[in-house]
């Protein structure tokens, strides 16, 4: 009964928060701070309650599905869960010095608290849903808060970002509807449980499970379908770039991963899997090429992304497919998920950076940063440690994700997996390497350029990098919670 | 016989009338043609016996999205021709063409081979709508069965106007919404303006009421209510109001949260959204009325769109 | 029987209104003609479809809401007839004078 | 009441060909507003679909499931489309283009 409670809280709560800071704007960032709180503590309480007890399963107004909607958190959904609480409460903490309006109101004073915790609801809503058109809703939600978030600083470069951003995701959301239709048709059920009991290959099946992957990739920003993320991510204030590139390709990325992991994993044939494992590749390529030739350093985290969400899908060839059956599958897939989770913080972390940055220096031009780690010490440890992550260095959380995902690839054959993991690092180490070492080189001419920023605020992108390692070195704990319900039976991956 | 002809002629027309919105020779035809396919589909779903449905595609899918895009074509006058777009190259409108025409055909080929005697959850509904407190089925499933999307769907109409508020010049903070409107005194506009807001709260009201048993609903009311709102604010009736008026976004917010509420008192009675069987009417029938008035204000400042008078109007 | 037959004349005799008023639509030359020519026709036409369903309905209620439903058809239509012609004379578009109308 | 059996199939397809019809509408155009317009077209397109296959027993009245849903996706889109008007309108208002920029370059 009480993790049912703490389900529950985990998407009333912030949209409770929504209403109060549309109505109560000057404490608004208290607001989304409590809220934010209430949000991390239900998640570890239900994180504890599923260690303990399993997964956690409720049905809205008393409803079993298929007629109603039903919630249920597993191992995955909680860390999740965990990590987007854990980023949001610390944006929001970096976000006051930006968004807080002392006497009149102002445009975005107003608005970034508001959609920051519909954000919120929306993600953490798309984690526990099992209902597939109650998940259209959370991602309409989802994106028309993110697309909002992206209009923010009123540039007319970030209003085009967002009209691109918004078409590609509005396409997104019409093809997964329409599988979502095509299933009920075929099912009676929007149910995945119902659904997943079911499966039997039908046309109706693979046309619905294809236009929902479709749909899905684009919200992800697959390669080829990346073309709106850089713009409308780097053009985003730094505190909404956090979550729009931590957090928002993830909730799509996590529902792709439910519908051919638990619901259809019979469908998931190797055409399939290879298809969208070659397409992550192309995106490391690709992404991680852009971002050695941007010159501003927004773009380059920006482009990082791209590459990142590549990794996410080699998932599938590895995990998926001819491989589920394989004694690599459970490493692989945890690996990816890792890599999901500590990606999110490593680049929430460089988003705040880069913020911080820009305040300093009042330009992200990466030439103009020259020296600005003798300024802002802790700020430019944190971009560091956060790239120490991406890269997958030991011992940060980036590491066992890519060590996972590295060995299923060597324990599976699957050579060119291999080679994408590893030239996917060795790019990464090139774009990060620039940033990095103009940060800490001499500035060109003495004297002090850039603006002191206070240490209180240099604190949240430390927060966040710091999060990134210790998920490696603390990794056991996810590692054993990401087994919980996890379909296939969980072998020792490690 | 008769009947599946017209089901044939009335598909024949929503498709030629679709084809025109999408390839009419200029935007405006376009526009136009489409909230003529929107009344059209609207009686593709009275065929479908879904009234509930026609009445949301009639005033929300074709009314006033309809009104959404004329509004905005009414911006586009001071753009050059040049610059108002055209067709994609022709290899990728042929690449296009087939994409769409193979999406096209596998969805149909899907729908041939469906079980024609599916029930959906025909009998789920069936058997618990005494339980749900109203009578209408779709009103059952929408405040009941799936409140929670509901829930969601009200609260995403929210975040589309901060989405929209957003898009304000920082200066016009606080202004009131919309573009300043001049309408002439006693005119045509401003009389039809004082003659339609009775009889259309009236039916507005009515809709909302009769959606426990009959076809209707906060949604479908709430939009008439906002036509009323919106033609009465362009007859001068009332000024808009600005965007930083704490009554007004008490009022955007109040059916949602209305809403939340006794979703969350559900816990004391079994879990969120319980609605105990003799309370559920009463509970359905609140909902209802205070959603439809925030819906209402919610697209009517939809419709109005950022703040952007200068000046407060006479 | 009769009822059925009665129906059948008014709305058919309505049809032929509105195609009398779609035809002026497209082939009179100027604006106001042509809102003459659609306003005049489409009320009329509206107004016999609704006398022919009128004697289908079972009570008066469903009468009283079928003339409602003319009634504001009428009002919406002057109106907006109105405001096209108005806006037509702004654009520097003379209105016919009487004679040339008919 | 439907005489013909399969009077639902005739909208399912009508459904089918609208969604083709929409996406092409979609991915051709580079004005910004016709392009919403035709996401709205796929939209209904695919809840006529939706709600076709839940009429498939006429005998026993439309699924009221699919109609929930359709009337919550029609709001759902209209949402939508407010706020990609406001945003076209303040794109055109700043830029003076009626597509985006890559669009307008291809144009010229």
């Amino acid at each position: 009964m009480p993790s049912s409670l703490a389900l529950t809280a985990i998407i009333g709560a912030p949209l409770l928060g929504f209403f109060m800071t549309i109505v109560w704007s000057r404490a608004a960032a208290v607001v989304a701070s409590l809220t934010s709180m209430v949000v991390l503590v239900a998640a570890v309480f239900l994180a504890v309650s599923v260690s303990a007890h399993g997964a956690v399963l409720t049905s809205l107004g008393g409803w079993d599905a298929p007629l109603g909607i039903e919630l249920a958190a597993d191992g995955l959904s909680v860390m999740f869960m965990i990590v987007s609480g854990a980023i949001v409460l610390v944006v929001g903490a970096y976000a006051q010095h930006e968004f807080v309006h002392p006497g009149t109101e102002t445009r975005s004073g107003f608005a970034f608290w508001p959609l920051m915790l519909v954000l919120l609801a929306a993600l953490n809503g798309i984690f526990v849903s099992r209902d597939f058109f109650n998940l259209y809703v959370c991602f309409e939600l989802l994106t028309l808060s993110a697309v909002a978030m992206v209009t923010l600083n009123g540039k007319t470069e970030s209003i085009t970002a967002a009209l691109r951003y918004l078409l590609f995701a509005l396409l997104g959301s019409i093809l997964y509807l329409l599988g979502a239709v095509l299933l009920y048709a075929q099912f009676g059920s929007l149910d995945m449980g119902v659904i997943g009991q079911s499966v039997s290959s039908s046309g109706a099946e693979i046309l619905a499970a294809g236009l929902m992957t479709a749909g899905l990739a684009l919200k992800t920003a697959l390669f080829p379908f990346h073309g709106w993320l850089p713009p409308a991510h780097s053009g985003a204030p730094p505190p909404a770039s956090a979550m729009l590139s931590s957090l928002v390709p993830k909730a799509s990325y996590f529902i792709t991963i439910r519908l051919w992991f638990d619901v259809m994993p019979e469908l998931a044939g190797n055409p399939l899997t290879l298809a969208l494992g070659g397409l992550g590749g192309a995106a490391i390529l690709y992404g991680s090429l852009q971002a050695i030739v941007q010159t501003r350093l927004k773009m380059v985290v920006a482009y990082s992304t791209v590459a990142q969400l590549g990794y996410l899908f080699i998932v599938f060839p590895l995990a998926g497919g001819d491989s589920a059956a394989q004694p690599w599958s459970a490493g692989a897939w945890t690996g990816g998920m890792l890599h999901a989770l500590s990606h999110a913080l490593a680049k929430s972390a460089m988003f705040l950076c880069a913020g911080l940055f820009i305040i300093s220096a009042r330009t992200d031009d990466l030439e103009a940063l020259r020296g600005i780690a003798q300024t802002m010490p802790m700020t430019a440890f944190a971009f560091t440690l956060a790239a120490i992550s991406l890269l997958g260095l030991p011992p940060s959380g980036g590491f066992i994700a890519k060590y996972l995902m590295l060995t299923s690839a060597f324990a599976s054959g699957g050579w060119i997996w291999a080679f994408l993991i590893l030239a996917g690092g060795l790019l990464a180490a090139l774009y990060l390497y620039r940033p990095v070492r103009i940060m800490l080189s001499l500035p060109k001419q003495p004297g002090q350029p850039f603006k002191p920023i206070s240490r209180w605020w240099q604190v949240a992108p430390l927060v966040l990098a710091l999060g990134a390692v210790f998920l490696g070195i603390g990794s056991n704990e996810p590692y054993a919670l990401l087994q919980i319900g996890r379909p296939v039976a969980a072998e020792t991956g490690l | 016989m008769i009947d599946s002809l017209f089901d044939l002629v009335l598909c024949a027309l929503i498709i030629f009338v679709a084809f025109a919105a999408v390839s009419g020779r200029d935007l405006f035809t376009a526009i136009v043609f489409f909230i003529v396919y929107g009344l059209m589909v609207a009686i593709a779903w009275l065929r479908l016996e879904a009234i509930d449905v026609a009445l949301a595609e009639a005033a929300i899918g074709a009314g006033l999205t309809g009104v959404l895009l004329l509004g905005a074509y009414g911006r586009f006058k001071n753009i050059d021709a040049a610059r108002m777009g055209s067709w994609v190259p022709l290899p990728v409108l042929i690449v296009i063409a087939l994409a769409a025409t193979g999406l096209s055909a596998a969805v149909g080929v899907v729908l041939i081979a469906l079980d024609p005697n599916g029930l959906g959850l025909i009998p789920a509904v069936n058997a618990n709508i005494a339980q749900s407190g109203v009578f209408n089925p779709v009103t059952a499933v929408l405040l009941n069965f799936r409140a929670y999307d509901t829930l969601l769907e009200s609260i995403v109409l929210v975040v589309a106007l901060v989405g929209v508020w957003t898009l304000a010049d920082n200066s016009a903070w606080g202004q009131r919404v919309g573009k300043t409107q001049s309408v002439r005194a006693n005119g045509v506009l401003q009389s039809f303006g004082r003659t339609l807001p009775p009889i259309g709260l009236m039916i507005g009201i009515y809709f909302v009421w009769a959606g426990s048993s009959q076809p209707g609903g906060a949604f479908q009311g709430g939009t008439i209510l906002a036509a009323v709102g919106l033609l009465s604010a362009m007859a001068g009736l009332f000024p808009p109001p600005r965007v930083n008026d704490a009554r007004l976004r008490l009022s955007v917010i109040a059916g949602p949260i209305l809403f939340l509420a006794v979703a969350i008192a559900g816990t004391a009675w079994g879990g969120m959204f319980v609605l105990p069987a003799d309370l559920a009417y009463g509970l359905i029938l609140a909902i209802e009325i205070v959603l439809a008035l925030s819906i209402a204000i919610t697209l009517m400042l939809l419709v109005l769109g950022p703040p952007e008078m200068t000046e407060t109007p006479q | 029987m009769i009822t059925d037959a009665l129906t059948i004349v008014l709305t058919g005799t309505g049809l032929i209104f509105f195609v009398a008023g779609t035809v002026g639509l497209l082939r009179f030359p100027d604006t106001h003609s042509r809102l003459h020519a659609l306003t005049k026709a489409d009320n009329l036409g509206l107004g016999l479809v609704i006398a022919g369903l009128m004697v289908q309905v079972p009570s008066p209620l469903d009468a009283g809401k079928l003339v409602l439903v003319w009634a504001l058809a009428i009002l919406a239509a002057g109106t907006t007839a109105q405001l096209v012609a108005r806006s037509a004379l702004k654009k520097g578009q003379s209105a016919p004078d009487d004679e040339g109308m008919q | 009441m439907m005489t013909w059996a399969s009077g639902w199939l005739i909208y399912g397809l009508t459904g089918a060909t609208l969604i083709g019809l929409g996406l092409f509408g979609f991915a051709s155009h580079t004005n910004l507003l016709r392009r919403i317009l035709a996401f709205n077209v796929v939209g209904s397109g695919i809840f006529l679909v939706f709600g076709a296959t839940g009429f498939r027993v006429p005998e026993l009245g439309a699924d009221a499931v699919p109609q929930a849903l359709i009337i919550t996706g029609i709001v759902v889109a209209l949402s939508a489309t407010a706020l990609a008007v406001s945003l076209i309108t303040r794109h055109a208002s700043l830029s003076g283009s009626a597509t985006l920029p890559d669009d307008d370059r291809e144009d010229r």
